[in-house]
C-alpha cells in the first residue's frame, strides 16, 4: 500500500500547475469563456504539441504515455484549480477513455490518432435528468443512421469528432461520427458557468462509424460515465482548493474594525471547515482514482467502481461549494462583483456538482448498494 | 394574543387590493413583479411614473404622519398594504429608501425648513434619494468613514470629498445622504456629520459596479468638492453617527413582510417547477422543500412577534434574529432551485448572460448574506447585545 | 392581530415559572426522577390544590378556567425549562384534552371531575413507529373488552384514569379505564431521558366506560396528538431556553487561555445560532398555539392544524437538540459528567424530538401538503 | 500510488488473524468487542490477563524497536495488526497508553535506566499507565498547569502536589505521567517538567468522575505530597513542554486504522436494525446512512495518506483535519443509531440505567468533540498550522 504521489506522478503534477498558472490567468480564462470556441486554440494547441496531454492515458503500442487515472486526476486538479478552458476534459476524460473501452477496430484507430494529433472529441450522451444514467433517451440508430438529440454535451459544439451514444434494435452502441458529418446541427448553450462550454445536438440521419455494439455499449456509456465522475471529482478538488487558497489570501490583507479579517475567530473557523472537506474529498479522489486504474486493469468490481465514484464526486462536489460560497462570505461586498474570480468558481462548482449527479443522487445510490442487497 | 386582524383592517386590505387591482394595469402591467432585489435596473422609467401615481392615489409615505403627507398607517395597516403590494406584484419601489429610511430620519431630526424642502418630493415620488454610507475598504465597519466634508465659510456651503460604495440607485437618484467626517481628529463614530447632498452636480461621479449577475444594482459614488448647502446637514456637526444609526433603525420592520410575499412568490415557483419536471417526487428535495415553506412560515411568526412587541424603539430579541434568519433562509432557497430546476439550472435565457429569475434569485442570494451587515456581524451584534456575551476586540492598526 | 402575551397570559407565564423554579431544582429533578412514582406527588398536589393548573383548559361550566392552548403553551414551557417531573403533560395537555373533544357523556363528566380534583390520567395510544399516526397497532375492544398492548406511554404506570384508544370493528374508539382496572399490567420503562416516565400497558379482557364510538374516534385520537405535539413543542422550547441560559452563564465564568470562554467569536457565534433557532422555535410555538386555540373553536380546519403543529413540533426539536448539544460542548469536560444538568436537557430533548414523529417525518408531512394535491 | 499491500505484508496479515482467532478464544471469549470507549470500565481484570497473553505471543508493543522488546513493525504491518486486531473484536487495550505514548517517549527522551527501569513492565503487559495533564479549570489550555513539583534535598525524591483531572483507567494504573510546574516563577509552557508517578501510594487518590453515561470511565487524580524518585523525571526540569507535546505526537496514527473498524462494526449494527425495523425504506434515513458510510471510508483514505506520507515527524495537512474530522463524523453516528432505532432508542436494556451498545455510543461521542482537544480547539490549530492564520491572543488575565 502507497497512498502518496510516486515522484513520476508529483513531476507530471507540478508541471501541469505551472503550465496552467501561466496560460489561465484570469484574464485569459475570462477571454476564453465569452469566445466563439470557449477556450483558447493556441493553448490546446501548446497542450497537444508541446506537452501531449492527450497522450497520456494512451497505451504505449499506440503511441502513448501509457499512465493511468491517478495521473489523470493529478493534471485535473490542476486544470480545475485555474479553471481552465479546455477541450482536455471532453477529449481525454471522455471520448478518449471510451474509445479505450472499444474492441479493436478502424474507428476507434482513427479516432485515438486524431486525438494523439491534436484534434478534439466530445462524448455524445444525456438523459435530461442530471445524473445521466438512464440511457432510454439516447439518438436512436437504424440502419446505421442516427436521429436524435442530445443536450449539455461539453465542448459538442466545436469537437472534431463525436462518441455518441445511440440506441439500436439491440441496445446501446457507440458511434464515431465527425463533427461536421451532414446531419449533424450543433449550438452552444448560454450557461451560467461560462468555463466549461456546453452544447445541444441534432441528428438527423447521421452516419458514422460504430465503434462498439451492443454487446458492450451499455457497460461502455457506464463506466466512461464514473471515470467522468472521478474526472469532475478532480476539477472539483481543485476549484476547492483555489477558492480556499485565494480567500485566504484576501482575508489575511483586508483590515476591518482594525484587524485584519483573518484574525477573527469565526473566520478562522470557516476556512478550517473547508480545509477539512477539501482535504477528505482529495483522499476520496486519490482513492477512486486508484480504484479507477484498478478497474480498467481487471483487478475489481463495477461495483467498487461506482461507490469510489460516488463517494469521490459527492465529497467534492461539496466541498468545492462550500469553499467557493463561503470564499464570497470571506470576500464581502466584492466577492459578488464580476471583478473578482471567486463568483467564477462559485459558478463552476455550482454547475458541477450537479453534472452526473447531484450529492443526494449518489448517496442514494450509495444507501441502495448497502441496504437494498442481501448481504447484512 | 390573536391571529385574525380587525374588520376595520380587514376593509383596509380590501381597499388596498382594489386599488393595486385597478392601477397595476394598462401601462403597469409591464412592470409587475419586477424591480426588485437582483433586478434593481429594469423598468426604471416606468416605475418612477409608477411612483407618481401610486402618490396621486395617497399610497406612498403612509406611515408617515398626517401632517407630513401621509395616513399614520397602524403597524397592522402597514403589514397589510405591503403583503397585498407584494401579492399584487407591485414593483421594486424607486421610492424606497426615501419613503422608509429618510422621511422617517427627517421627521425626527430635521428642522422644519428641512422637512418643508425634502418631505414633500419624497411623499410626490418625484423626489429618490440613495444612501452613502459603506466606503471602500471599510465593509460592514461603517465607523470607518474617511470622506470628510469642511464647511467654507466663503461660499457658506459643505464642501465633500471622499467616495462611497454599494450605492444603489444612484444614477436615477436626487439627493444621498452620506456620512461624512466634518472632525478630521476624530475616528471611528465622533466626528461625523450626516449631508443631504444633491447628486446633479460637477462633484458627484457615479460609476456602476457589475454584479456576478452581469448586472449593476450598485455603484460607487465619488465625491470630488461635491457641495451642499449650509443647512443641508441633519442634525449638528458630530452628531452624524447618532443620526445614522437612527435612520437604519427606521430600515427594519414593516416591510419585511413584504419582502415576504416576494420570497413566496419565489417559493411558489419553485414548486411550480418541482411538480412539472418530478423534481416533486425526490425525497430529498421534498425535504428542502418543506423546510423552506417552514422557514418562509416561521420567518413570518417572527415578524409578527417584532411588529407587535411594543413601541419598536427597543430592538427584541426576534428583531435581532431576523437579517440573519432571512438572509440564510434566501441563501438556502436559491441553492434548492437550482437542484430543483435540474439541467436546466444551467441554461440561461438568453446571450450573452440572460439569467432567468430563479437564476438570478440563485446568484444574488449570496449578497444577502453580505450586505446590510455580514452574517458573522448579526451573530456577534446576536451574542453582544441580546445575550450579553463580551465584544469582540478591535483592533490597533 | 396581535402577536404577544397579554398581561393576563404573561401573569399566568411568570407564576408557572417562578413556582416550577423553586419547586424543580436540579436536586429536585434528580429526586423524582428515580423515584417510584417519577415524580413528586407532594408538588403535584401543590400544583392541583393550590395553583389549580388542571383547571386552566376545562370550561368554566364544568368549573374550570376556560383558558386556551396559548396560556397551556406558556406554561409548558416553563415546566420544559426546569424539566419538571410532573404528570401535568400527560394528564392535561392529553387525557384532559382528549376528553374535551368527547360528546357529552356520564364517562367524559366523571374524568373531567376526577382530573378537576387532583387525580392523574394518562393517553394510551402508541404505533411502535414514533409518529403514532398509525391507528392500526391499537388493542382491538370486542363485546365491551379491550385486549392488547401499547408502549410508550406517558405516565402509564402510575395514572389513576387511562383514555385508551382502541380499534373495535367500526374503527377507533375511546375507552376510559381505571388504572388499577382487573386486566390491565402496567409497568414502567427503563429510559434514557429519566424526566419524563413511560410505561408499557397490556390489556386482557379489560371493560371501561365508552368515551366516544368510531364515529369521532380517530378525529380525535388524531387531534389529540397535534395538540400535543404543540405542547411537546412548548416544553422544548424551555429546554431550549434552559440549554442556552445555563450554557452562557457557564462561559462568562469559565476563563481559559486567559480569557473567559465567552470571548471567543466561535464560541459567541454558536450561542447565535443557538438563539436564532430558539427565538424562531418560539415564533412557531406562538403560532402554532393560537391555531389551537382557533381549530377548538371551530375557526380553522385540521390541515391548518397539522401544518402548524408539524412546524412547531420540527422546529423546536431542532432547536432544543442543538442547543443542548452545543451546551454540552460549550461546558466542555464538565459537560459531560453526571454532576452538571445540561447532559439532562441533553437527553430530555433527545427523547422528546423523537415523540411524535421526528423532524424529517413532519417535513415529509408538510411536503405532501405541499406537493401532492391539487393546489399549485 | 497503489492499493494493494505486499505479499509479505498479507503473510503478516494472515499471521496476526490466526494468532487472535486461536486466543480470542476459552477464557478471552467474553470480552470480545468490549472494553472500547465508553465501556472502559468492564472486564478490566480478565483485559489484563489478555494484555499479558499478548505479550507472550510477542504482540504488544509490535512498533517498537527490537532492543526494546518490539518487531520494529513496519506502518503497514501497524496498520494490519490494528485492523485484524479490530475485526476480530480484540478487547480494549489497557496497555494502551504505556505501549502507544508513554514507551515511545522514554524510548526517545529516557536515559537506559529509565528504560530499563519502566519499558519491560509495559512490554509484559504488566505494568499499566495514566495520563496526568488535564487540570480542573484547564480545559484545553494544557500549559495551564498548577501542579507542582518540589525536589526534596532531604529525601532526594521529588514531591508533587495538585490535581488532574479525565485520567482514564487511574485506578487500574500502576504509574502515572504528570507534567508538573518546577518553577514556580514561570508561567505557560515553561518551568516545566515531566514525571513518572506510582499510584500506589499513600499522596495520591483517585476519584471516578461520572458520567451522563452513568459510568465512570474517567478519574480525577489527587496529588498530596505524592512522590517519585530523582531519576523519576523524564528530561530535565523545564523541559516537560517538549517532551509532554512529543508524547501527544505519539497519539495520532496508526491506531486510527483500528478505531475505524470499531466504527465499522458500529455502522453495521445501525444497518443491522435498519433492515430490521423498517427504517432502511426512510429515504432521509437512506441518505444519513449513506453519508455515514462515505465518512467513514473518507477516514480511511485520510489515514491511508497520513500514513503513507513521509516520516511522520511533521503533522500533515491530513492528519490535521483527523480529530476533528472523526469526532464530528461519530457525534452524527450516534445521532443517527438512535433515529434509527427509532421508539426503542429511549429504552434501555436493563435498570437502574444499564444502555445498549448504540445508546452508550450515542452518548459517549458528545465527549469525543471536546477531549483531546475540542473541536474548537482543532480549527484553530488548522487554521494557524496548517493555513497559517493569525493565532487567536491570550488574554490578560
Amino acid at each position: 500500500m502507497e497512498f502518496t504521489f510516486t515522484e513520476e506522478q508529483l513531476m507530471i503534477q507540478d508541471m501541469a500547475a505551472s503550465f496552467v498558472e501561466e496560460v489561465s490567468t484570469s484574464e485569459a480564462v475570462r477571454a476564453a469563456m465569452i469566445s466563439e470556441l470557449g477556450y483558447d486554440a493556441g493553448v490546446w494547441q501548446r497542450i497537444t504539441e508541446e506537452l501531449c496531454w492527450q497522450a497520456l492515458p494512451v497505451d504505449e503500442a499506440d503511441g502513448g504515455l501509457g499512465l493511468g487515472f491517478v495521473e489523470m486526476a493529478a493534471m485535473l486538479e490542476q486544470t480545475g484549480r485555474r479553471l481552465l478552458c479546455s477541450p482536455f476534459f471532453a477529449t481525454v476524460c471522455m471520448a478518449l477513455y471510451a474509445a479505450k473501452q472499444c474492441p479493436a477496430s478502424e474507428a476507434k484507430q482513427s479516432l485515438i490518432e486524431a486525438i494523439l494529433g491534436g484534434q478534439t472529441a466530445a462524448f455524445v450522451h444525456t438523459d435530461g435528468r442530471g445524473h445521466w444514467q438512464d440511457l432510454s433517451a439516447l439518438p436512436r440508430c437504424e440502419s446505421g443512421l442516427i436521429n436524435g438529440q442530445a443536450s449539455h454535451v461539453i465542448n459538442g459544439d466545436s469537437a472534431d469528432w463525436l462518441v455518441v451514444a445511440v440506441n439500436e434494435a439491440e441496445g446501446c452502441a457507440l458511434y464515431l461520427v465527425a463533427g461536421d458529418a451532414e446531419g449533424v446541427s450543433r449550438s452552444s448553450l448560454v450557461t451560467m458557468d461560462q468555463t466549461r462550454r456546453l452544447a445541444s445536438l441534432d441528428f438527423a440521419g447521421v452516419s458514422g462509424q460504430r465503434l462498439c455494439d451492443a454487446a458492450n455499449g451499455a457497460a461502455i456509456v457506464h463506466v466512461t460515465l464514473e471515470l467522468a465522475r472521478i474526472g469532475a471529482a478532480a476539477e472539483l478538488v481543485g476549484v476547492a482548493q483555489q477558492s480556499l487558497d485565494s480567500s485566504v489570501a484576501y482575508i489575511l490583507e483586508r483590515v476591518q474594525f482594525g484587524r485584519t479579517i483573518a484574525s477573527f475567530q469565526a473566520v478562522k473557523h470557516k476556512c478550517a471547515d473547508i480545509m477539512v472537506k477539501l482535504e477528505s474529498s482529495r483522499s476520496a479522489l486519490y482513492y477512486a482514482a486508484c480504484v479507477a486504474d484498478e478497474f480498467m486493469a481487471g483487478s475489481t468490481s463495477l461495483a467498487a467502481l461506482q461507490e469510489a465514484a460516488s463517494i469521490a464526486k459527492a465529497y467534492a462536489s461539496e466541498a468545492a461549494f462550500f469553499a467557493a460560497g463561503v470564499g464570497i462570505q470571506l470576500h464581502g461586498g466584492v466577492g459578488i462583483t464580476a471583478e473578482y474570480d471567486i463568483q467564477l468558481y462559485f459558478k463552476r462548482a455550482r454547475a458541477q456538482e450537479a453534472y452526473l449527479g447531484l450529492p443526494h443522487w449518489h448517496r442514494e445510490r450509495l444507501a441502495a448498494m448497502l441496504l437494498d442487497g442481501d448481504a447484512a | 394574543m390573536k391571529l385574525s386582524f380587525s374588520a376595520a383592517d380587514e376593509a383596509f386590505r380590501a381597499e388596498v387590493a382594489a386599488w393595486l387591482e385597478d392601477n397595476l394595469s394598462g401601462e403597469f402591467e409591464a412592470i409587475r413583479f419586477r424591480g426588485g432585489p437582483g433586478d434593481e435596473h429594469v423598468f426604471v422609467e416606468e416605475r418612477k411614473a409608477w411612483e407618481q401615481r401610486m402618490a396621486e392615489g395617497g399610497w406612498t409615505c403612509i406611515a408617515w404622519p398626517e401632517a407630513h403627507g401621509g395616513k399614520h398607517a397602524s403597524i397592522e395597516q402597514q403589514v397589510i398594504f405591503n403583503e397585498e403590494y407584494a401579492r399584487a406584484g407591485g414593483p421594486g419601489r424607486v421610492g424606497h429608501i426615501g419613503e422608509t429610511l429618510m422621511g422617517p430620519t427627517l421627521i425626527e431630526f430635521g428642522t422644519p425648513e428641512q422637512q418643508a424642502k425634502y418631505l414633500p418630493g419624497i411623499r410626490a415620488g418625484r423626489e429618490f434619494w440613495c444612501q452613502g454610507y459603506s466606503e471602500p475598504g471599510a465593509g460592514s465597519d461603517l465607523g470607518n468613514v474617511k470622506t470628510r466634508a469642511v464647511f467654507d465659510e466663503t461660499t457658506q456651503q459643505w464642501c465633500i470629498n471622499g467616495q462611497k460604495v454599494w450605492t444603489s440607485l444612484a444614477h436615477e437618484s436626487h439627493y444621498c445622504f452620506v456620512v461624512a467626517r466634518t472632525d478630521p481628529s476624530q475616528v471611528g463614530h465622533k466626528g461625523l456629520g450626516f449631508f443631504m447632498v444633491p447628486m446633479d452636480q460637477p462633484g458627484v461621479t457615479v460609476r456602476p459596479i457589475e454584479q456576478l449577475t452581469g448586472t449593476a444594482e450598485f455603484n460607487e459614488v465619488f465625491f470630488d468638492d461635491a457641495v451642499c448647502g449650509a443647512d443641508d446637514i441633519l442634525g449638528a456637526p458630530g452628531q452624524g453617527w447618532a443620526v445614522a444609526m437612527a435612520l437604519l433603525g427606521f430600515e427594519r420592520g414593516v416591510s419585511t413582510l413584504g419582502q415576504q410575499m416576494l420570497f413566496q412568490n419565489e417559493l411558489d415557483e419553485i414548486i411550480r417547477v418541482a411538480k412539472a419536471n418530478g423534481a416533486a417526487s425526490d425525497p430529498s428535495i421534498r425535504q428542502r422543500i418543506a423546510e423552506a415553506h417552514m422557514g418562509l412560515k416561521t420567518m413570518r411568526y417572527n415578524s409578527m412577534r417584532m411588529l407587535s412587541g411594543g413601541d419598536g424603539s427597543q430592538l427584541s430579541r426576534e428583531a435581532m434574529i431576523y437579517k440573519l434568519y432571512w438572509s440564510s433562509w434566501h441563501r438556502n432557497l436559491g441553492k434548492l432551485a437550482m437542484d430543483v430546476m435540474g439541467e436546466q439550472a444551467e441554461v440561461l435565457q438568453a446571450a450573452p448572460y440572460e439569467l432567468g429569475r430563479l437564476q438570478s434569485m440563485f446568484l444574488f442570494t449570496r449578497a444577502d448574506t453580505i450586505y446590510g451587515g455580514t452574517n458573522q456581524i448579526q451573530r456577534n451584534l446576536i451574542a453582544e447585545r441580546a445575550l450579553g456575551l463580551p465584544r469582540e476586540p478591535r483592533g490597533q492598526s
